[in-house]
Parts: C-alpha cells; structure tokens; sequence
C-alpha cells in the first residue's frame, strides 16, 4: 500500500485536474443558467476530491475531512442561494438562457 | 510680538470663511459684515506684522516636511497687497454680489482663497506651499462655477489647465527638493545645470501659469465672462498675478543662481515678449468689457516676466513693481468693468457708448487706471514699464522693441475701450443710467488715487518695498534715476498710438469732433500732417498686418485650447469607448478573462523555476 | 472583547428571529444602529488598551487575532455598517423587507468581522463565504431582472474565485499539512524554491483579486454594484469586497506569504492596470453608479499597487487608502442612493441641476469626489500621497508617475459625474425633487465629516495614529 | 490499482456525460452519478464521514434542489431537444479531445513529490476537530446557513 501511495496520488490528481477542466469548460461555453451551476459543482466536486487527497497522502485525514464536511456545507447553500436567483429571473423574463442576462455591459 | 501671530493671517480667514458658509443665505447683512470684518482684520495684523523677520515651524507630517511659515520684507509685503485687496473687494462685492444667486459661497470662498494666498506666501516649505496652492486652485474653481449657469466648461477648463501646470510644480519641487536634500525654501540655492535647470523650469510653469502667461491663459478670458466680476478683479487680475510672480520671483531670486546670461534667462524673456505681444493683439480685437481687460491681464505678465527674466536688478526691481501696479490698475479697471455692467446691464462695447457724464467718477477712475496700464507718465505704469523697458535694452533690442510695441498696442487699446464705452453716441436705454453705489465706488477711488501715489512719488514704494526686497549687495552700483531717451521714445509712442486712435475713429466715421484742436495743435500739426501725407498708407497697411497677426494669434489660441479641451478628451473618450466595448456583459467572458488572469500570474510567479 | 464582534450579530439574529415578530421587525433597525455603534466604540477601547480580555472567547476555541490592521478594518465595518442601516431605513419600504434586509446585514457583518480577526486559510474561506453569501442576497433583494443579473455574475466568479482558493489551501495542506496562518507562513519561507508552494500562492491571490474586483478579474464588479439596491451597494462597494478582497490580500501578502519579489511584481502590473482601465472605463458611463463601480476598481488599483511596492510606509498608505476609499466611496454611494430614491434613475442623461434641490448631497458628494481624486486637504490626497512617496522612494518612478497621472483621469470622471448630476439645469421631469429623506442626509453627513476630519487632522494623526499601523509588519 | 484506475477514469467520465448531454434532468443525474463516485474514492481514501455527507448532500440534496428548479422551469420538448443535442455536440466535441490529451499528457509527467507522503490513520477524531478544535468554522457555518434561510425567505416568498 504505502508504495503504491504516490501512484494513487498521482492518479486521482489527474482525475481532480481534469475534473477542474470539465467543469470551467462547461461554465465557458454553456448559456444555461442551470447548466452554469451544474458547472460550478464539478468544480468544487474537483476540489473536494483534492482536499481529501491531501489530507490522505499527508496523513491529516481528520483534519481534512472536517474542511471537506464543511466545504460541502457551505457550497450547498451557495448552489441553493443561486438556484433562488435562477428561478427568480425565470419568473421575471421566462427564459434560463444566459445570453438574455447581459443588459449590464460596457 | 508671539511667533505664533504669525498663523493668524491664515487662520482668521479660514475660520471666517467656513463661518460665512454655515450661516443662513437670509441674514445677508452678517454674512458681508463677518467679510469685510475678517478682511479688515487681516489687513491690520498683516501691516502690524509688516517689517518683522518672524520663523516659525512645528513638525507636521514628518520626511523633513514641517509646517514651517517665514516672514520676511518680500512676504510681508504681498500679505499686506492681498490682505487690502481682499478688504476693497469684499467692500465692492457687498454691493456688486447683491441679488446674486449663491451668496454664501462667494463670500467663503473668496475667504478661504485669502486663506491659501497667505499661506502660500508663508509658507517656506515647498510642499506646505503645494498644499495652500492645490487649496487655491480649489476655491478658483468654485469661485468660476458660481458664475453663469454655463460656468462649469470654463470652470472645468481653468481646472484642467491649473490643474496640469500644478503637476509640473509639483514635479519641478520633486526635483528641487531632491537636489537640494531639503524642503525648506530659505536653505535651498541650487545652481543650473541640466536637473536644476529643469527643476526651475518646471517651477517656472507652474508660477507663470498662475500668473496667467502665454501659453496657458486660455481660460481667463473665458472666466472673464463667466465668472463673478469680483473674482475677476479678485483672482486673475490681482491676487494670482502677485502670487504667481511672487513664487517666480522666489525661486529665481533665492532658490536657484540664475545668471544674466544663461539660456533660462532668455526663455523667460522670450515668453514675457510673446505674451505682451500675444495678448495684447488678442485684446485690440475684443468686442466685449471685460474680455479685453481679461487678456491685458495677460498681457501685462509679459512685461513682469520680461523684466525678471532680464536676470538684471533694475529689471526684477521694475517687474516687482508691475506687479503691484498692475494689480491696482487692473483691478481698478475691472471695477469699473463691474459698475458698468451693474448700471447698464451690458459690457458688449456695441451697446455701450457715452456713459462717461452719467458716471463721472467711474469714468475718471477708469481714466486714470487706464492712462497708468498705458504707461502714461506720471502714473505709476509709467515708472516701472520705464525700468523693464531699461533692462530689456541692456539685454537686447529686440525685447525692447517688442516691450515698447506692447505699451503702444495698448494704449491703442485703452483709448479704444474708453472711446466706445464712455464717450461717443449714447444709445436710448443708457439715457437712464446713474452713477454706481457709494460701496462700490470707494474702492475704485482709493486703487485709482494709489495709482497717483505710487506713480508721482514713486520712490516711496521702490525705496520702502521693493528695494528691500533683493538687498543692498545686489543693487550696489544701480542707480534708478529714469533715462531721458527712454522717456521721450515712451511718450512718442503714446502719442502715436493717440493719433492713430484718432485717425482709426475718423475713418471708421465714429465722429470724434475732440480731435480738431488736436490736429490744429502747433506741434502736432507738423507730425500730424505728416502723418497724414506719409504715415498714413503704411500705417493702414499696418493695420492691416497687426489684424493679420491678431486673427494668426487667435488660430494659436484657439489651437492650444483645442488641445486642452478637446484632444485630450477625445483620447480619453476613444479608450473608455473601447473598454466599453470589451465588457460585453456575458458572464462567460469575464470567466475566460479570469483565467487568462490567472495563468498570467501563474506564469509570472513560475518563470523562475 | 473579540469574540462578542462575531457573537452579538449572532445573537441579535436568534433573538429577532424568535417568533414575536411584530414585536422583533420595529426593532431590528435599532438592534442594528446600537450593534454598529457597539462595534465603533469596541475599536475605540481596543485600540486604547482597554478590553483586551476576551471573557467570552475562554468557552471557544476561536484563534482570533487583533493588531492594528484588524482594528482599522472594524472601525470602518462599523462606520459603513451603520451608513447602510441608515439608508436601508430610509430606502426599504416595508417593516417585513426592512427587517430581512437587517438580518442579511447582520450576517454580513458576522462574515467581515470574521474575516479581519481570524488566523486560519481555511476559516478565512469560511467566512469570505458568508459575506459573498449575504452580498449575493442582498444584491437580488428586489429581484428586478438586473439586480439578478448582478447576483448571478457575481456568484459565478465568486465561485469561481472560491475554487482558486480551496485548490490553493489544499495543496498547502499537502505540503504543510495545516491551514493555519503561522504554520504556512513558516512553511512558505522555507520552501521559496518550491514551484508548487509557489503555484499555491499564486493561485489563492488570484482568488482574492477576483473578490477584490481588480483587472482582469473585475468582470462581476459592474454590474453587481450598478445594480443592488441602494443600500447594498453602499455595504458592497464601500467595505464587503474591500475585506473579502484587498484586507485577505494585504493580510496573506505581508504576513503569510513572505514579502515575496515576483508576487510584488504581479501586484504592481494588477495594480496599475485596474488604475488604468478603472478610470478609462469610467469616463466613458452614463450610469451614475456604474461610473462609481469602476472608479472602485480604479481606487482599489492604487491600494494593490502600494501593496506591490511592499516597503513599511506603502503598505501603511494601501491601509490608510483602504480606510479613505470605504469612507469616500461609501459616501459616493450614499449620495447615489439619495439621487435613485429622489428622481428614479441613476442615468446620468436624466439627471441635472440637482445642486440646488439636494444641498446636502450636493455638498457630500463634492467633499467625496474631491477626497476620491485626491485634493488636498482631503483624506484621500494623503493616502495618496503617501503611497506615490513610497512608490519613488523605492525607486518605482514609472508607478509613481503613473498613479499620479491617473488621478487627474479620477478628477475627470468624477468631476463630469459631478457636473452632470448636481449642476447645470434642472433637468426635465426633476423639478419637484425634493432632498433626501433623514436617514440618507445623516449617513452621508456622517460620512463627510469623517473624510474631511480625517484629512483635516492628517499632520496631527500621522505619527500617533498611522505609523503605529505598521506594527502588524512582524 | 485496477480498481483506482476504473474509478478514475469512470469519475472523469460521468463529469463529461454530464456536461455535455442536452437535458438538464440527465444532466443532474449525470452530476448525482459523478457524486456516487466520488463517494467510493473518498471511501477508497479512508475518509468515510466526508464521503457519507457527500453523498447524502450532493448526490440527495443537491440533486433535489436542481431537479425542483428544473420541474418549475420550462421543459424542452423532444424536437427542441434533439435540436439542441447537435448544437450542444457542436460546441462540446472539443471537451472529450481536450479531457484524453490532458489525462495522457498527465499521465506522462512525473511531477517530483518532495513532500512527506505518509498514509498514516488519521491521528484525532474528525468530530473532535469539527466540535472542539474548529468553533470558528462552526460560527461560519452557522452564519453561512442562516444566511441561506433568510436569502430562500427573501428569494422565495409571495
């Protein structure tokens, strides 16, 4: 097991990268406004695999679960809060498509 | 007597200032009695203070910068110029303002000015000076934007031009201040080479902008006629004229050791050439009042620049005493400038005409202040153009001739204005004019009589306030008894421009019966007929060449405010505009960018790896 | 007397929250006034040496910290909260809206005391968090279709900026194994060479400039100041980005993550740019609270650009600017917010000659622009100064010019906006305006006073009370 | 290992599904499975009360919270769908591309791991750290869900 250590590291690290990569690729190039949230959970998805990876490789797997329960606490009211928004500006202009959010520019 | 009097100067019209803006618009009469009280104060401490040698200074913000005041012969004197300004026009204002909208802010912030004045001629620490001066430029503006509701262009354009010579001040202090490893103006005495020469011209900019020089003058005809009148007489025409030569003349006499030949020396001959003559054209055109007083506002820079720009003793002696000559005589002018436009309503020069016997005493103070800018002898323009026009010919003809040229154009000028506004054909709806208020009247009587003063017994203000001024090693071995040729040259010259005021009035066909006796005189006949026989063409054609230059001094005029008002905004809008255009508003886009963003940093912190 | 700054709000929140709501919603105004008054006078004694002992913190476990840094920041929460609450009062129409916008600020108040006080990279998260929370919240208060807009954008890249900050602190928990401040500090300073310690930093700064709204990563910026209500944008624009972003960033770059060369470049470049393109793009606006927004981002330019300078006296210039621009930019807001609640719009092509209807704005907003562009007297002229001194002192020239340059842009804008809005004629339609309510005039007062009290006093707080920031610098 | 590298690639792999197939609802179930996932490598990992809260939080919670905004927005109809599935693939087809030549390029690069790897049991409870060690955390929390209520007050009411 402990020489397998850097390999597993290694292995999900790439899986959390390419997860960071999914995610900001669907935040870019998508306009549903649901979509954008679903985008922003793979990232913290991501991240949250690499807190616990972290805390396994240096042996802080306490520590670091407390930070990963937290983080997931934290980011569903952040989701919740932003589902809010979504829905609202449903209701004031029928439409999820981020492209009709751009009045403020310039 | 305590050093600390010293901060009284300041600190009474401050305090004064900030009172006047916190009482209610409806008690007026307290409003202008705190002025005039506040004024009047100041101008009793600051004579009591005259002839005192006081230092005073208190740590302030630290790096070597104190809160340090000097008083001495030079400061003491321009405190009590300002302070009996300020007093003359508070006076005048009480009648002039009366009826006027935002009442309360004029009189504070023509306090809080006296306030910065003061302190900015105290002061002895370059950066405690920036600081009054950035103040000054402050009230400057609000003074213009309570003008005319269509006030706020020209108050934006002094602000920017102000505001960008203020710059190059506080640059040419960074320089100074760094070669000289101090702040205080009486240590520092830095010699010309390449920084110290740039040093003093970025210094230069900043005091001659003030003083309202070619080519950064561009806004004070405009503030002529936007402006309140009093601010007029008040800021460009007095108080900024002697703040502004005051710091040239400091850091040219003091800070830096200028020499008579350097190249410094002649730049700043040049540019008080080219603003005498400049301006003084700009003015031979004017159509309105109080414009062309306005550019002999700048016009008569040109001959305190000249005159210290000759580096020579009887020159800085003569543009000194311009200074406060013209302050008064200017000043004078703008007053009658106001008390015309209160009786008449008008200071379009079409519409006037003829109101010299309705306003007797006006017309007599505009006389006098008018025969003093012209240099008519013996009021006091006279003596100390005399001086500069003595230096200038030491340092070279061709700044004689461009002074004398200035001194003819404008009495040309003056006998133009006085001709078309006081005399002539009165127009119907000036039947009914009268003579102004007694308030009003009082200061134009007293600057006008000083104008007498100071012109007949001339030797009272140059032995008791100039002289002292530059010490007695600089002028040993100057004696100051007028030249002879000089003299007649002057008055040739004036009496040509009356001549060619007349023949201008005739053939124009304005109907000036005075000039008969004139032409019959004994004396002037003989010049006069020949005038007419052989003067006459190139004198038309003359004419013709000085309106030529006059439009050719407009296009530039108008071409360096194009490049303050317009160029740089359209700079700045065509930048905005393509920023604009970037913020598309996809929320997308403005996640790219923060990557872009981060990579960037990324990179940056990583490169070294 | 740390902990009761996080507790009281918390408190005052159940308390209200308990189900005697009539009685609780006509409170809640006054919980809040006595609860940012409490604050102010808490700094005062802090500050004075009194009340240093943290009774209650005994139960906790919290690790709070207090330096003179910490204390600036309270003092202008506290100031900035109580100008919200006021003009909250005045702008929130209704006891029931009035009294869940008091709770969000409350929250907020909970998550920017939080974050000033706490020792921790992962706490520092936590409550960055809440104030983005509570920001987005207040942001859709009223849930017009541009306020959402703002809210969206502004959780999109705070989550964004989130994502940065937790991929950092998880790999400082893989090569430090802690999160807390002084174990990475010391771990960042023995590892300089290490490329991913590097890598970490860099990229938690990133985050805390996408929450701090500079250049490129400003992009939410705009729109969430322009279109908050009022109030919010007074609490947003004037002190919640300005903790969650420039304090964080102050805070980890002098005492965390070592005074580090290539970072203070990175500052410098961030900085300039967001000076730059701030005032360019606010030439340019019509809206007057989107000119305040990017004139924020330019301000907060010169506040990172000293940080980038690094020395003792510009990091004290980038606080004291910290503390002006909240007070000065606070006081912009509030101004318009009392035009918006008088006249009904923030285009600046609508409005004009409101000089003469609103003094008291009038007046507040001239001493503000004038404080923002840095004129003297003013206190936003010293801080600029000292950190244009700082900038040539170390030999930055370029910078120094550059800001100096850039401050007679901000005179520009502001004075267009200034010009537009308050001189001229009256505009159509605005002939009946009226100044604006109690509660506005109060704030703003409040506001103006302090900017020119603080610039009046400069020569006199100088030695006593600036320098002594710098003692944070250990 | 075998295992590990199943669960990797399968992980990336729902992600991708996720973010590029055209309905919202296989689109949050895609997200549910990625959650599940994500759970067995946190319970590979050795740290079971992170991977229980992920799974009852993201995959239950969060799942149900996007599906009832999904279920009170407008559904697309099949056509729309269909429609909206060659657009989608028009502008995704780069992300498989992108994801396979990351994954090998990282798979390649050996990064050097100078720090002290060690898979020791944890040293303290993880109730102890949240409850005794992190009040801090516990006063954010509290504050941060608090804050939820009154936005899902304020968002949500009339």
């Amino acid at each position: 097991m402990t020489n397998e250590l850097p390999q597993v590291f290694w292995l999900f690290s790439i899986g959390a990268i390419l997860l960071l990569i999914t995610g900001f690729y669907c935040l870019i190039m998508t306009y549903n406004l649901v979509r954008a949230l679903i985008g922003l959970e793979i990232l913290t998805k991501s991240v949250t695999l690499f807190i616990i990876l972290a805390g396994y490789v240096t042996g802080r797997m306490a520590l670091a679960q407390a930070l990963a329960i937290t983080l997931i606490i934290i980011e569903v009211v952040v989701i919740a809060v932003a589902v809010g928004i979504v829905l609202c500006v449903y209701k004031n202009i029928k439409s999820i498509d981020g492209r009709l959010l751009r009045n403020i520019k310039g | 007597m305590n050093d600390s009097f010293i901060l009284l100067p300041i600190a009474i019209p401050f305090i004064a200032g900030l009172v006047v803006l916190l009482i209610s618009q409806r008690i007026q009469s307290v409003k202008e009695a705190i002025a005039l009280l506040a004024t009047a104060a100041t101008l009793g401490l600051t004579i009591t203070l005259y002839g005192e040698n006081i230092n005073f200074s208190i740590p302030w913000t630290g790096f070597g910068i104190d809160f340090a005041l000097r008083l001495y012969h030079f400061s003491a004197f321009i405190l009590v110029a300002a302070s009996a300004f300020s007093f003359l026009f508070v006076l005048y204002s009480c009648s002039f303002m009366r009826d006027k909208p935002y009442l309360n802010q004029f009189y504070s912030y023509l306090l809080i000015t006296l306030a910065m004045a003061n302190g900015a001629v105290l002061s002895d620490n370059l950066v405690l000076m920036l600081f009054f001066w950035e103040g000054l430029m402050l009230t400057m503006f609000g003074m213009i934007a309570i003008g005319r509701p269509g006030a706020y262009k020209t108050a934006i354009k002094a602000f920017i031009i102000v505001g960008g010579t203020d710059l190059c001040l506080m640059l040419g202090i960074g320089i100074a201040g760094h070669l000289a490893g101090t702040m205080t103006i009486s240590k520092i005495s830095l010699p010309v080479d390449f920084l110290g020469s740039l040093a003093f011209v970025f210094m230069m900019i900043g005091a001659i902008s003030k003083a309202g020089s070619v080519p950064f003058h561009t806004w004070i005809p405009d503030a002529a006629v936007d402006a309140p009148l009093p601010f007029m007489a008040f800021l460009p025409a007095s108080l900024e004229k002697l703040l502004g030569i005051y710091l040239l003349a400091r850091i040219s006499l003091d800070m830096f050791k200028l020499t008579a030949g350097s190249w410094i020396s002649i730049l700043l001959m040049t540019i008080g050439a080219i603003t005498i003559l400049l301006a003084v054209m700009m003015a031979l055109v004017q159509k309105d009042y109080k414009r062309l007083l306005a550019y002999h506002a700048i016009s008569q820079v040109g001959y305190m620049i000249l005159g210290i720009g000759t580096c020579l003793p009887i020159g800085i002696i003569g543009g000194l005493f311009h200074m406060i000559n013209h302050a008064l005589y200017k000043s004078c002018l703008f007053l009658t400038g106001g008390a015309v436009e209160k009786q008449t309503g008008t200071t379009d020069l079409a519409k006037l005409g003829g109101i010299g016997i309705k306003m007797p005493v006006t017309f007599v103070c505009f006389l006098i202040a008018a025969a003093s800018i012209s240099g008519v002898p013996p009021f006091n323009g006279f003596y100390s153009k005399e001086l500069v026009y003595d230096a200038a010919l030491e340092r070279g003809t061709i700044f004689y001739l461009a002074a004398i040229l200035g001194t003819f154009l404008t009495a040309a000028s003056f006998l133009k204005l006085g001709h078309a506004a006081f005399l002539g054909k009165r127009s119907e709806q000036n039947d009914n004019v009268r003579e102004t208020s007694l308030p009003m009247l009082v200061p134009m009587i007293v600057i006008a009589a000083v104008c007498i003063v100071f012109g007949v017994w001339n030797y009272l203000p140059l032995n008791d306030l100039i002289k002292p001024i530059l010490g007695e090693e600089r002028l040993a071995g100057y004696e100051f008894s007028p030249n002879t040729m000089l003299i007649t040259i002057t008055v040739i010259v004036l009496v040509g421009a009356l001549l060619h005021h007349l023949f201008a009035a005739k053939v124009n066909g304005s109907g000036y019966k005075a000039s008969d006796h004139i032409r019959h005189a004994p004396f002037l006949e003989v010049i006069y007929t020949k005038a007419e026989k052989r003067w006459f063409d190139p004198y038309d054609i003359g004419l013709k060449i000085v309106q030529g230059t006059s439009r050719l001094g407009w296009w530039i005029d108008r071409g360096i405010d194009w490049l303050y008002e317009d160029f740089a905004v359209q700079v700045a809008k065509g930048l905005s505009s393509i920023i604009k255009l970037a913020h598309t508003g996809s929320y997308s886009m403005y996640v790219v960018w923060s990557l872009i963003g981060v990579l960037f940093v990324v990179i940056m912190l990583m490169k070294s790896f | 007397m740390l902990s009761p700054l996080l507790l009281l709000p918390l408190l005052a929140i159940m308390i209200l929250n308990l189900p005697i709501r009539s009685l609780t919603q006509k409170l809640s105004v006054w919980v809040g006034v006595g609860l940012s008054l409490w604050q102010i006078v808490a700094v005062i004694l802090l500050a004075t040496g009194r009340g240093c002992t943290d009774t209650w913190g005994k139960f906790f476990t919290l690790g709070l910290s207090c330096d003179n840094l910490t204390l600036v920041l309270l003092m202008s929460i506290g100031i900035v909260t109580l100008t919200t609450i006021l003009v909250g009062w005045q702008t929130i129409g209704g006891d029931k809206q009035r009294f869940g916008f008091m709770n969000l600020v409350f929250v907020a108040m909970i998550g920017m005391n939080g974050t000033v006080m706490l020792t921790d990279l992962f706490s520092l998260y936590i409550f960055i968090e809440v104030t983005a929370v509570a920001s987005f919240i207040l942001i859709a208060y009223q849930r017009d279709t541009n306020a959402l807009e703002g809210a969206f954008k502004y959780i999109i890249l705070s989550a964004t900026a989130t994502v940065m900050m937790l991929l950092s602190i998880s790999i400082m928990l893989l090569v430090v194994g802690d999160t807390s401040f002084a174990a990475v500090g010391s771990a960042v300073k023995q590892s300089q060479g290490n490329p991913l310690v590097m890598f970490a930093v860099g990229i938690f700064i990133c985050g805390l400039l996408i929450k701090g709204g500079v250049v490129p990563f400003h992009g939410w910026l705009p729109a969430a100041y322009s279109a908050a209500p009022a109030a919010a944008s007074v609490l947003l624009a004037g002190i919640a980005t300005k903790t969650s972003g420039i304090y964080a960033l102050i805070r980890l770059t002098t005492s965390v993550f070592a005074n580090n060369e290539s970072v203070n470049s990175v500052l410098l470049l961030a900085g300039t740019i967001s000076i730059l393109v701030g005032a360019f793009a606010a030439i340019g606006q019509s809206d007057f609270k989107k000119m305040l927004a990017y004139s924020s981002i330019s301000q907060v330019g010169y506040i990172i650009l000293a940080l980038g300078c690094g020395t003792n006296l510009a990091i004290i210039g980038a606080v004291f600017h910290l503390f002006n621009h909240s007070i000065f930019k606070s006081l912009l807001f509030v101004n318009s917010a009392a035009v918006e609640t008088q006249s009904g719009t923030t285009d600046m092509n609508k409005l004009g000659g409101l000089g003469t209807k609103m003094p008291v704005t009038n007046a507040t907003s001239l001493i503000a622009f004038l404080s923002t562009a840095g004129v003297p007297p003013l206190a936003g002229f010293w801080s600029k100064l000292i950190i244009v001194i700082a900038l040539w002192q170390n030999g930055l020239h370029t910078y120094a010019t550059i800001a100096v340059l850039a401050s007679v842009l901000t005179l520009a804008y502001l004075l267009l906006m200034q010009r537009r809005v308050f001189f001229g004629k009256v505009a159509d339609g605005l002939a009946n305006v009226k100044e604006a309510g109690w509660g506005i005039t109060v704030a703003a007062s409040i506001l103006a006073t302090i900017t020119v009290g603080v610039g009046v006093l400069f020569p006199w707080m100088f030695n006593s009370v600036l320098m002594p920031i710098s003692s944070f610098l250990k | 290992m075998t295992i590990n590298i199943i669960l990797g690639v399968s992980l990336v792999l729902a992600a991708a599904w996720t973010v590029m197939t055209a309905r919202l609802l296989r689109s949050v179930i895609g997200l549910a499975l990625t959650s599940m996932i994500l759970t067995i490598i946190m319970f590979k990992l050795n740290s079971p009360l992170a991977a229980v809260f992920e799974l009852s939080v993201c995959a239950g919670l969060i799942s149900a919270i996007f599906i009832s905004c999904i279920s009170l927005t407008q559904r697309l109809t099949d056509e729309q769908a269909a429609t909206k599935q060659k657009e989608r693939f028009s502008k995704f087809w780069l992300l498989p591309v992108i994801l396979v030549l990351a994954g090998v390029a990282l798979y390649q690069v050996h990064i050097p791991l100078d720090f002290h790897l060690q898979a020791a049991p944890s040293e303290s409870d993880v109730r102890n750290i949240i409850w005794n060690l992190r009040h801090l955390d516990l006063i954010g929390q509290i504050a941060i869900l608090l804050a939820g209520a009154f936005g899902v007050v304020a968002l949500f009411k009339d």
